[in-house]
């Protein structure tokens, strides 16, 4: 799954459970310095991780048992690439849109996080042909707004 | 992990602490509306915070929608620089009243 | 592969190099922290899956391409399991034995290690017929000496 | 991670940090026996390692045991808590010579 200049750093497999992800972040946390991003870049990696896990636990297994999440962290020659897969029903990614901010309300905020707090995040059906596969990618030293 | 609510001058200041996510969002969302529900001005205390996500942050925009409709103020106090880049990148840090400390969110009048 | 009173908190799957290893002792010091460990106790069931994971990178793949390492972390009701796969060729459990710590000499200590940090350590071929299983059990609250 | 060499009234003093596992021990190794190769005493700063392995164990054993071939003296001094532990467990905590501090190890005669 990984091309010929990206490395696989580690592969992570948990239940889609909400009491999991402090164990993921931690390990996103460390692989991003092990990266050599800074802090600031680093929680930003993290925050990133935990909306995309986040939505598969409420969105993806909605309504049936929790299954699988499997976070992959890749290190390409300046990036870090997270591919976060799940195995619920395939998702038109065209309905995957942040909201306008302007409107007060709770929630809607993890998909406009992921695009603002990374270079590229990419949502589509897996090759696998189940479930979904949400990719995305930080550089090192790209600007912060 | 910890939720302390003291009561100071009239006010519940309620101390959050760690890592907030969506494990712990739905116990601090009750614990937050409740408090506003208490018809009192809340200040939530989030200097001890290092991490929030959009669940977090959620709970707080829904205690803050609650106390507006009470007619009670809802403020964040001393929010750590980390809780405070996730509010910017919400577009929320012009939205929430935002303090440095208890005894300046007790300076502006109810 | 977990009994009705295990339950997967997070399986890791990563290249045998040793670099990664401070990401994944970063996992397990988490896991460990997760389910109620003690500094000390965290401290110690580190180091044991440190030991175990080097003991697949110099020895399980010794001569050929480096492998993966596959890490399950089980949470039993009062213990943490961990669980080390290699792809290698399958040992004789009889071979995995500690040596005698009366000799001053470099190296040979990670057998030793592990069985005197864990509450049990098993080592035996995979059941999927490729490669060995090291099994290692930490009790909470077992007495360290 | 840092590996500081300085030279204190004639000894070799080295200072480590960090964690020190498979993937540092073979460079440390290499260090490690450089300094002792000088035919000077060399003392090992393990005040800010938080943890080693049963391979940076080895390459301290190896060391030890060249200094002893050479007719120098190899010693630790100010080593963590952690580290401790470690030297306990291999029953290596009265082979070699552990000193609080710098001071110490220089108050005993070569
Ligand atoms: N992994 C996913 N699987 C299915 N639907 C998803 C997934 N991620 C996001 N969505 C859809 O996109 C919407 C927007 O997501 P998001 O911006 O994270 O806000 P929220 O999760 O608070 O609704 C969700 O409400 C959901 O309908
Ligand atoms: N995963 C493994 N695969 C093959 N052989 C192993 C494995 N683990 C341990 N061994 C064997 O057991 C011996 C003792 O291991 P250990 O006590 O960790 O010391 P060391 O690795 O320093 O030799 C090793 O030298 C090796 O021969």
């Amino acid at each position: 799954m990984s091309a010929a200049n990206e490395e696989c750093l580690l592969e992570l497999r948990f239940p889609a459970q909400a009491n999991r992800m402090v164990l993921v972040r931690d390990t996103v946390r460390s692989a991003a310095r092990f990266c050599g991003f800074d802090e600031p870049d680093t929680r930003d990696i993290v925050l990133a991780v935990g909306e995309a896990c986040q939505n598969v636990i409420l969105h993806a297994y909605a309504g049936r048992e929790a299954g699988t999440i499997v976070l992959g962290l890749l290190r390409g020659e300046d990036r870090l690439i997270l591919r976060v897969t799940d195995f619920g029903e395939a998702i038109d990614p065209a309905k995957i849109e942040p909201r306008n901010l302007d409107e007060l309300k709770p929630g809607g905020l993890g998909i406009y996080f992921m695009r603002e707090l990374m270079d590229s995040t990419d949502f589509g059906p897996s090759p696998d042909g189940v479930g979904n596969v949400l990719q995305m990618t930080k550089r090192k030293g790209s600007a912060r707004w | 992990m910890v939720e302390a609510v003291r009561e100071e001058q009239g006010r519940l200041v309620i101390g959050l602490d760690g890592e907030i996510d969506l494990d712990r969002a739905p116990k601090l969302r009750n614990l937050l509306l409740d408090c506003v529900g208490r018809g009192r001005d809340v200040l939530v205390d989030l200097s001890q915070v290092t991490y929030i996500d959009s669940s977090g942050i959620a709970s707080l925009v829904e205690s803050l929608q609650k106390a507006a409709g009470n007619g009670t103020r809802f403020g964040l106090i001393a929010v750590s620089p980390e809780v405070m880049r996730v509010f910017e990148l919400a577009r929320l840090d012009k939205v929430f009243a935002i303090y440095p400390d208890f005894d300046a969110a007790k300076a502006v009048v109810s």
